[in-house]
């Protein structure tokens, strides 16, 4: 059984995740979000080295934070009218939404907490995290990593075809 | 097998009918000339038919030239059954020849020329049908084609209200045909076997019991009543005549409301005679109110036709209240000279009045006034004529009025017919006042200086009858001839 | 010649249709030609006249069926006795005097010929009337001379009041042959028959009861009523002197309205029968002598004057033969019948001569109104003589006619005191009127210098007929002097011959007050010693009552004419609104239950099948609002679901024996809410947001 | 153990409000990253707690790495279409589906 309670950098990364996810629904301005969003996953690479994921989260940061929220910023400022605060963000379903959402969450917390019959692992993990990962990427898992590459081009290649203007 | 003189009278029209439907559209001349041309044998056979009638059974006054009765629905025992007599001979003649005269006056027709023929002799063969059948249901349906033609001649080229006029006779008349059409069931039920023949039917009548009998007389009755129209059926008069355009005015007045008086006396008066001495004091009743209201309205009418038009319902009462007088012969040969007589001068009446028409555009009274003097031949034909309905010696209204005082004067209630004989005076008021505004007094040059005498066509319309209107009232005595024999059966019936 | 009346009849008939047909433009033939009928036609009559007189009083008839049934036949004939002798060469003469005078009178006019054929037309129906031999045929002809009477009277009828005065002409005189139809029908009715003579043979045998014979009597009467102008009818004749004045002194004068007192005296027998129909008569007449003479004394209109003049005369006729029916009726004998009939031919004579002379006056002067005349004597070489003969012969004064004919009207009245002081007083009435008339416009200075001086005596064929008929002014009485054994009074009589006795006392008081009305008339309007406008001013009342016609005309129009006319106007709206109101009531009440038949068949049995498709329309709008086509509704949906779903499996699992409450608590709640989302309103959304 | 998944289910209830009720399709986009975020602390903390002796569950969160990287990548190729057909990024107009 590893520490059972966590420490106070966990509390504070949860209270900087949850505040900063709120933020990423409910501003008005979308840019603010994408700003929030990136405050959030900063704050889940966080998680993630607290959960002994260093690679992970050098992975989070680099794509998610580098690449992808970056990205996200680059669509706001091709599309949407960032600053007009009159823009309606939110639509018809928001009680609603609200209401699963809630119940959603509340029903997942106490099913955690009801939940006693996990079967812990005493191990430790992995000393060198990004040597084993890198390890396994070339022998286990060598076929999930070809597809996904080739997903990955195939999402470019997607995406440059969607995104092109038509040539008239 | 002789001549079938009278289905050629009722089928020449419709074979006219068909011959002008086959002409082109545009040849107004050809059409004209077709349909008067298909008018006209009917007009003389017609006429022979007078003088042969008037030659070899008016004496006896017997029912002649029968046709049939031939099988023609022998499951409901219909036949075909036609045949005329003393008292239908006269308003054939009448029909033939008003027909022919309104044609000609119609030449002014200029829209849809060939439907407006079409139809005329159309109307022509339901009439002369109507004046020829003995089988109930052959008359009930001839009763009711004459309508169609009549509804479409006022509906189309009549005059601004012509679609309410149209509808209301329509639908007026054709409320009258139901009671009609329940009576000849009632009739027809009650007979045993079951027949539909008048003649037969005749001497089924009078075993009815006397409630049926006042039933089937007052169904009979209401109908023919709303068609002669007895007051207060009288509505639809005015408006039709008012829009008609001029030819169907005269054949409304000239042949429409005497089929009424005639059904009346071929049908209603001999079969019910029962129901006839119950109520014939109140018909004459009808009758009176008829003769006084229609001149009161007349009196104190604006336009022309529709003063015209009225004083129809003030002639028509005479005609009512000589029925009334059921046993006076005198009256009821009065009854049908008035028929006649009202025949020949309304219908010329309604033809001056649309002389007039064409030339000034308004038939409003005020607006004319000293013609006298700009018109010498139509004025004095309009006055002959305003003289004749109002009854003066020498003219046929004269004779038929007097025979009617005279005859209803014994037979009838006395103060009820003194009532009547004001009649007179008003009717003298209203033709004088419509003469004196019209004719006399000073010529509005201004407005009616372009006015032109009557034509060669028009007087060729005017003048035979003129002709009759003087002949039957200066010698009407063969008149009484050609119908004594029958009115004298008929009257033999009506007092069973 | 009595075999042959009928020619006389005929003739102008022929004449008649001559000019309608042939000679309308040929103006000289057709007045020629009318002319010579009439002339033919009074041969003919004079011819008749004598026959009779020698077969003293033997009628002739001749017969032609009009209408014929087995109870009762209508006929045509030809009576001639000497009634009808006398009326034959009265109105021939006349009719050929006025045609005569006609060709100066309307010379240029536009409508000459046709008032030839007006004229003959008239003459036709007059002798036509005069010769019937029943009263279906006089009734017949009595309506043709109305007629021609009104084409006369508007002859020119461009005036507006010759328009009115012809209809009104017509339409009173109507009113009258109202009376004369109702008496015709009880007569027919009752007696079976209108030939005079079976007529008379029934009613002399009493087959018909007294009261029908006294409505009958008096039916009879209306009629004379309407045509000779009586009171109550007697309006219409001063309106009709609108016509042309030959028109007047013929039609109106002489022979057309004298045709009422014709039949009276034709159906003398009838009154004889009844006396009260018979005092009716002489009460009629009487009054409407007084009536008229009032009237005539302050009119201005000299035509009007004569028209008075008229009526009062016919009324004097009319109240002579009365008093003889009722005297008769009584059993006492009377002159009445003869003074009636004889005063009816005197009367002719002079009154057409005064009307003549009048259209002479006003031909030459072009005026009707007597304060505008004057001293025309000088002038008028011919017409003013022969007018005063005739004024002196209205008058009575010996020997001229009217002095004996007037005469027996008198003795007529002697045993009845008040008609007796009556006739005397319209006598002298009479006298002072026609003298007023004389002194006014033949006497004193001229009144309008202008006219008078333009005035010029008419040409010969004018002043040809009036010394003709002066001359019988004077001399027609002589046929009915008393001493003469063979004279009028043995000749026309009704019953048995009347034997006239001449009294001195009547003839010197009835002379006496003629001479007097005209002293009266001289001193008031030649002398001037008499102030006419002082009495005039001193009785104004009555002077202006009589000046004013005793306003009859007003009377009537306020009393029947215009209550007539607004009945009228009411039984129009009332057959537009009431009788064609429940006809067209009728109509919109069927449309009304049609219509509400057809809203039952729209919304309830239609409704019932809409309903149903409405019902599901509405459900499935409801569940549109959640069927938005948005990935995001329905991944709420889907999130929803999967809420829900393991709310079930869990329920399911350990919750035994009870329904899945929260599942199906939040499937509800949520698609409540979603709607209910829709439902509620968003934030507003900018104008700018929905380029 | 626990906090970390009571975390995740709560990102992932927030990501959930979010790809329900944002209006711009950005928005979803980012929403739907929380999601993924939380899937991801999920596995790591499981990773962790549970099979320690691998790391599949750490490999799984770089595979779901880069499979949301792909997705954000056409994500927002197919927002720059939207923009560019409906003049807007709003997801109500994308309704298309109701037809």
């Amino acid at each position: 059984m590893m520490e059972s309670q966590p420490s106070i950098a966990f509390w504070l990364l949860a209270i900087v995740i949850l505040t900063s996810g709120f933020m990423v629904v409910s501003l008005r301005n979308i840019f603010h979000c994408a700003l929030n969003l990136i405050m959030c996953l900063f704050s889940v690479a966080g998680i993630f080295i607290l959960l002994g994921a260093e690679f992970l989260a050098a992975a989070q940061v680099l794509i998610y934070v580098g690449a992808v929220a970056i990205l996200m910023i680059f669509a706001i400022m091709l599309t949407s009218e960032i600053s007009n605060r009159r823009i309606v963000q939110t639509t018809e379903n928001k009680s609603v939404a609200l209401f699963i959402s809630v119940i959603f969450a509340l029903s997942s917390v106490f099913l955690i907490m009801g939940t006693k019959i996990w079967r812990m692992s005493d191990q430790a993990l992995p000393e060198n995290n990004t040597l084993t990962i890198g390890k396994y990427l070339m022998t286990e898992y060598m076929l999930p990593f070809e597809v996904v590459s080739v997903l990955l081009l195939a999402a470019m290649i997607g995406a440059i075809v969607l995104a092109r203007k038509e040539a008239s | 097998m002789d001549f079938p003189i009278l289905s050629t009278l009722v089928l020449f029209p419709i074979v006219g009918m068909v011959a002008v439907m086959l002409l082109p559209k545009d040849a107004h001349g050809a059409i004209r000339w077709t349909a008067v041309g298909f008018s006209l044998p009917p007009m003389v056979l017609s006429i022979w038919l007078v003088f042969d009638y008037f030659a070899n059974f008016a004496a006896a006054g017997t029912m002649a030239y029968m046709e049939g009765p031939f099988e023609w629905i022998p499951s409901l025992n219909i036949q075909y059954l036609m045949g005329a007599d003393g008292i239908s001979i006269p308003m054939l003649a009448l029909t033939g020849l008003l027909t022919t005269l309104s044609l000609i006056a119609s030449f002014g027709i200029k829209v849809r020329v060939k439907e407006f023929f079409a139809f005329f002799l159309l109307l022509e063969a339901g009439m002369m049908g109507v004046f020829c059948a003995l089988d109930f249901f052959l008359f009930y349906v001839f009763w009711e084609i004459m309508l169609v033609p009549m509804y479409f001649l006022i509906g189309i080229w009549g005059g601004p209200q012509k679609e309410y006029a149209a509808i209301k006779f329509f639908l007026y008349t054709l409320f009258g045909s139901i009671f009609m059409l329940v009576a000849i069931l009632i009739m027809y039920f009650t007979s045993e076997p079951h027949s539909l023949s008048i003649l037969t039917l005749m001497d089924h009548g009078p075993t009815l019991t006397h409630t049926l009998q006042l039933v089937c007389f007052c169904f009979f009755f209401i109908a023919f009543a709303i068609k002669v129209p007895v007051w207060p059926f009288h509505t639809w008069l005015p408006d039709a005549h008012v829009q008609a355009p001029t030819a169907v005015s005269v054949i409304l007045a000239g042949v429409l409301l005497k089929m009424g008086t005639y059904a009346m006396l071929r049908i209603n008066w001999p079969m019910f005679p029962d129901a006839l001495r119950t109520l014939g004091f109140w018909i004459a009743v009808l009758g009176v109110i008829g003769i006084i209201y229609g001149a009161l309205v007349s009196l104190a009418q604006k336009d022309l036709k529709k003063l015209v038009a009225y004083s129809s319902v003030s002639h028509m009462g005479y005609c009512m209240l000589a029925l009334g007088a059921f046993s006076s012969v005198t009256a009821i040969a009065g009854c049908m000279f008035q028929m006649i007589s009202h025949g020949l001068i309304t219908s010329a009446l309604f033809l001056l009045v649309g002389v007039i028409y064409d030339r000034a555009h308004t038939r409003e009274i005020a607006a004319f006034g000293g013609l006298g003097s700009k018109l010498p031949i139509y004025t004095g034909i309009m006055v002959f004529f305003s003289m004749a309905a109002l009854g003066l010696p020498g003219m046929s209204g004269f004779v038929s009025e007097f025979m009617i005082f005279v005859g209803a004067f014994g037979a009838l209630n006395k103060v009820l017919v003194g009532i009547a004989v004001l009649g007179v005076v008003l009717g003298a008021a209203y033709m004088l006042r419509m003469v004196q505004n019209v004719f006399l007094g000073e010529f509005n040059l201004a407005r009616w200086g372009d006015l032109t005498d009557i034509n060669g066509r028009e007087l060729v319309t005017v003048i035979p009858l003129i002709i009759l209107t003087l002949f039957i009232g200066i010698y009407p005595k063969p008149l009484v001839i050609l119908m004594n024999g029958t009115l004298e059966h008929l009257i033999g019936l009506m007092s069973r | 010649m009595t075999e042959n009346a009928y020619l006389i009849f005929l003739l102008p008939l022929l004449s008649f249709m001559m000019i309608v047909f042939f000679l309308r433009w040929k103006e000289k033939i057709a007045a020629g030609y009318s002319i010579i009928t009439i002339l033919i036609s009074w041969m003919m009559s004079i011819w008749v006249l004598l026959e009779t007189i020698a077969r003293h009083g033997v009628a002739h008839e001749a017969f032609y069926k009009f209408v014929e049934f087995k109870s009762f036949s209508l006929e045509l004939g030809i009576l001639v006795d000497p009634l009808t002798a006398v009326m034959l060469v009265v109105v021939t003469t006349v009719g050929a005097c006025v045609e005569i005078y006609s060709l100066g009178y309307m010379h240029g006019d536009p409508r000459f010929s046709r008032f030839y054929a007006y004229l003959s037309l008239f003459l036709f129906s007059m002798l036509g009337l005069v010769l019937a031999n029943n009263f279906f045929m006089i009734f017949i002809f009595w309506e043709l001379v109305g007629l021609t009477s009104y084409l006369l009277i508007g002859f020119w009828f461009e005036k507006k009041s010759a328009a009115d005065a012809c209809k009104k002409a017509f339409i009173t005189t109507r009113v009258g042959d109202l009376g004369f139809l109702v008496g015709l029908m009880m007569l027919i009715t009752y007696a079976g028959t209108l030939n005079y003579g079976e007529l008379f043979e029934l009613v002399g045998a009493g087959a018909i009861p007294a009261t029908i014979l006294t409505i009958a009597a008096i039916g009879v009467f209306c009629g004379a009523v309407g045509k000779s102008a009586q009171f109550p009818l007697h309006v219409w004749l001063p309106d009709a002197m609108e016509g042309p004045t030959p028109v007047s002194a013929l039609i109106h004068a002489a022979t057309m309205v004298a045709a009422g007192v014709y039949l009276v005296a034709r159906s003398m027998t009838l009154f004889v029968g009844s006396a009260d129909a018979s005092m009716v008569v002489a009460i009629i007449g009487l009054t409407t002598s007084l009536l008229a003479a009032t009237i005539a004394i302050t009119q201005v209109d000299i035509k009007r004057i004569l028209a008075y003049s008229t009526v009062s005369q016919l009324g004097y006729m009319i109240m002579a033969l009365g008093l003889y029916g009722y005297d008769t009726a009584m059993g006492h004998h009377s002159p009445g019948y003869y003074a009636g009939t004889f005063h009816l031919m005197t009367h002719a004579f002079f009154k057409a001569l005064l009307f003549l002379g009048a259209g002479s006056v006003i031909h030459a002067v072009h005026t009707n109104d007597i304060r505008e005349m004057g001293g025309l004597l000088p002038k008028l070489k011919i017409t003013a003589p022969t007018f005063m003969i005739a004024s002196l012969s209205i008058a009575g004064i010996f020997p001229l006619a009217g002095f004996w004919s007037k005469d027996e009207i008198v003795a007529a009245t002697v045993h009845h005191p008040i008609f007796y002081i009556l006739t005397l007083a319209i006598a002298f009435m009479t006298a002072f009127y026609m003298w007023r008339l004389c002194f006014m416009v033949f006497f004193g200075k001229p009144r309008d210098q202008h006219r008078f001086e333009h005035a010029h005596e008419s040409p010969k064929n004018m002043s040809y007929p009036l010394i003709f008929l002066a001359f019988l002014s004077v001399c027609a009485g002589w046929v009915g002097i008393p001493w003469l054994s063979h004279g009028f009074a043995s000749f026309a009589y009704h019953g048995e011959p009347y034997h006239p006795h001449f009294s001195f006392l009547n003839a010197f008081i009835a002379s006496a007050v003629a001479l007097s009305g005209i002293g009266l008339a001289y001193l008031m309007y030649y002398k001037k010693s008499i102030s006419a406008e002082k009495i005039g001013a001193m009785i104004r009342p009555l002077y202006l009552g009589s000046y004013n016609k005793w306003y009859f005309d007003e009377i009537y129009q306020f009393i029947i004419i215009d209550p007539l006319m607004s009945f009228a106007r009411f039984m129009w709206s009332f057959d537009a609104r009431g009788v064609d109101g429940v006809v067209n009531g009728t109509a919109r009440l069927t449309m009304l239950w049609s219509d509400l038949k057809m809203w039952f068949d729209k919304w309830i049995v239609d409704g019932a099948v809409n309903g149903a498709g409405w019902l599901v329309t509405q459900l499935g709008n409801l569940l549109r609002l959640i069927q938005t086509g948005k990935a995001q509704s329905y991944a709420l949906f889907m999130g929803a679901m999967i809420v829900a779903i393991g709310f079930w499996k869990y329920e399911s699992t350990f919750v035994e024996g009870a329904w899945p409450k929260m599942t199906i608590i939040v499937a509800i709640c949520a698609i409540v809410l979603a709607i209910l989302g829709r439902l509620i309103p968003q934030e507003t959304a900018s104008p700018e947001e929905d380029k | 153990m626990f906090p970390y998944l009571a975390l995740a289910a709560i990102l992932f209830s927030i990501g959930i409000y979010g790809v329900m009720t944002r209006r711009n399709v950005i928005g979803i986009l980012m929403s739907l990253e929380l999601m993924f975020n939380a899937v991801n602390i999920n596995l790591v903390t499981f990773n962790k707690f549970i099979i320690a002796d691998g790391l599949s569950g750490q490999l799984f969160a770089v595979f779901v790495i880069v499979v949301a990287a792909a997705e954000a990548v056409v994500g927002l190729a197919i927002v720059l279409l939207i923009y560019r057909n409906w003049r807007g990024i709003k997801s109500d107009y994308v309704n298309v589906m109701k037809w």
